[in-house]
Parts: C-alpha cells; structure tokens; sequence
C-alpha cells in the first residue's frame, strides 16, 4: 500500500506502475480532476486544504481497508492540495488484482471513503474573481461521517 | 480546563481564526467543546452538532477530551 | 470515441489523454494484463489472435454503446493482437465523464462486453514448453452471446 | 450453392484449416452451415451448436445464408 497527501503534481502513472505486479491480471487507475464548471459557473480554478496529519492517516487507513476487504488488492492513492488549475489531478487512486471484478470494487471504495471522510476542502474561484467554500453534500451534520 | 480548538476552512473564516482557546469543565466531552464555541461570534454560521475529530480521529459527542487532546471541528469534507 | 485492435504495445497514457476534457470530472484507465499464472500454471506467455475486421467493427461497437448508454461518456479502448509477454497489456480501456458513478459503469460495461463478444481467443503457451487455447468459460454454446 | 466458411483459433485446430468449402441447398440457413461441418473429420471437438457469424455480425440458427455472405464460425471468446 501507499498513501499520501502531497502539493506537488500528481504522478498517476507511478502510481499504476506501484500496484502492477506479475499475478495481476486487472490494473485500474482513477484520476479525480478540476472541472471547469461546476452548478452552471465557470471555474477558473480550486484551491484545496486538508486537516493535513488527519488527512494523511485517514487516506492510509481508507487504503488500508481496501486492500483487507478486497483480498489480493494492492492500492495506492494520493490527493494533492494547494492551488490547482482547470484540468489538473487532485486525486488518484491505482488498484492491481487478479481480477477485474475486485479492482473495479477496491477502486470504487477507496474513492467513496474519501469524498465521505478525508479531512479536504476546496475553495472554487470563479471567472468573475469570487471564490467559495465548495459543500459536497447540504452541509447539514446528518449528512457527515459518523463518529468511530 | 484550557483547549486549544483547531478550524478548518468555512468554519475558520465563520469564527475568524484557526484556532481559539476555550475553557471546559472537568470531565469535558465533544458536547461542552461544541457547546462553548457555539457561544462564540459568528459561531451561528456552524451547524448545531459539527463534526469534531479528537486526536485526528472522527468523534462522537459523548467522547471525553483532556487538556492533552487535539481536537478539530471539521466541516463537510469535499476532497476527491 | 476511438477503439483500434493493434498488433504493437498498447497506450494507455494516450488513451487517458483522449477521453480528457475540461469538463471531465474523472478519468478511468483499465488496463488488462497478462498473468504469470493460470489455474496454477506457470505462463510464460499468450498469444492473441482475432477475427480481426469484425473484432474492430464490435469494439467500435461497444464503445459506441458504452457512450449511448452513459451520456456524457467518452470512451476509447484497445486490443492488442499477437505474441505478448507476462506482464503486456492486452486491453486498455479509458473513460472520462463529468461524474465518477457514470465512468465506473461505462469502463465496467466496455470490459464485460468486450470478454463477451469480442472475436478474440487466446493460446497460452506454459513454462513446460505446451501451450493451449483458453476459454473463458466452459466453452459451452450455452454460454455464448446469443445473435443479435 | 458453394460457400466458403472461417474458423478460428481451436475450431481451426480441430478442423485442421482456417477455411472450408461446403456446398448448401438453396434458401439454406446458419443451421445448414453447422451441420454441413459436422459431417467433417475433427468436428466431433466442436460444440452441437457453435456460435456463426454472418457478414462479422453474430447470426442465429434461423439466419439465412448465400453464396456472397462472409460465414464465420465462433469458438468460445477469450478477449481482455
């Protein structure tokens, strides 16, 4: 496994190259980026802040977990923070396994964790100079992680 | 007892800072840290029950906090 | 949409890069490789070989559906024919949508599709010096997609 | 009518040949095809009803076919 939060440029690639291995018939590779619209505004960029040391151990743990639930599965995954432009990587997330089935399921997992629970906000600015907190969900507590 | 109570993003700019000191009784929990913010200026912009994380793990309102403890009112996360 | 059988190394990185848009949300690169191993047998290789005019025309075909199917999808996958080595890749398929849930579903459907249907057989060739046809089922009509 | 026929992969193998000429009653159909390569040596490997295609499309039983059609008989795929 391999996890980390960074402020540099992602590198998905390596991270592919991470979880490949000989046994592994199935290498799956999702990359998160900045969209250039977000509710019908035009985006010019997000900036991303992170609960850093919480963020770092929760990222290892929803990896961790991966890799226990979906036997077999070797994951990497970094989310990247500081100031990113339309179009750059702010997650990606490698998974290698035996079989498509279990790669697509890890994958998926990891990806759900952390947009429920890795401590990463992001601040759009918009193209007439705005900028705000940006909400996945209502915002309302009902709708947050539970306490473990 | 004194705590130092960290702040993230929407919840920061509400409150203003990073991080602000409150002053729990003995026998604290999650409970008396929100409660004592909520007190604050601008705390009307948190929802009634944050999400808090002691020691950088998500925790529930009954969970007991020391003067020792890092504790983070966290809100809704939008990583990925 | 783009889709090729080829007979050299596949691209995956390329064909990330071609579903990419500034409307994209999420990219999702599968690639499929070859295994050292098979219902514990040690290979030391596989060729591939297709039907090859209708293997383009169904892939093209599938790609095709997977974009229909998930509005909003771009789609573009390979094949690779011939002799490759443990550890080649045989398949790469990308997506890019504006949602994850959407890139999941579309990438998942263009594999399934293409071990279903797809006009390509492979020989695996073991470290004993045999070698043999793989099905990947029973082999059974039965189990075979039904005309169209 | 005389009708060229593809095979592939194991059903080349058992028929030892990637081409077969077979010759078809009129109005015949995929059914016609299949039993006619049935009646070959090394067709005992193949499965009662393999899968034809039918100008590189997949075809059922009931298809009609002619002279000019590109018939192709299916083994089992093995793609990804």
């Amino acid at each position: 496994m391999r996890s980390a939060i960074v402020d540099r440029a992602l590198d998905p690639a390596g991270l592919a190259a991470a979880v490949s291995a000989p046994d592994c018939g199935a290498v799956l590779l999702f990359v998160g980026a900045v969209r250039e619209t977000n509710d019908g505004r035009e985006v010019s960029g997000i900036e991303y802040t992170a609960y850093r040391p919480m963020a770092e151990r929760e990222l290892a743990d929803i990896v961790r977990e991966a890799e226990a639930r979906f036997a077999g599965a070797r994951v990497a995954a970094e989310h990247r923070v500081g100031a990113l432009a339309v179009g750059e990587a702010s997650v990606a997330i490698a998974v290698g396994h035996g079989h498509r089935g279990a790669a697509y399921d890890a994958s998926r997992y990891v990806i759900e964790e952390v947009k429920r629970r890795l401590p990463v906000w992001k601040r759009e600015r918009y193209a007439d100079g705005t900028r705000e907190w940006v909400h996945a969900g209502t915002g309302a507590a009902s709708a947050l992680p539970g306490a473990r | 007892m004194p705590l130092r109570v960290l702040l993230f993003a929407s919840y920061a700019d509400a409150l203003g800072a990073s991080e602000v000191d409150v002053t729990l009784p003995a026998n604290a929990t999650v409970r008396d840290v929100v409660a004592q913010l909520r007190a604050r200026g601008g705390a009307e912009r948190l929802p009634p029950a944050p999400l808090v994380a002691v020691n950088q793990r998500y925790a529930g309102p009954d969970t007991p906090v020391s003067e020792r403890d890092e504790v983070a009112v966290i809100p809704p996360v939008a990583g990925g």
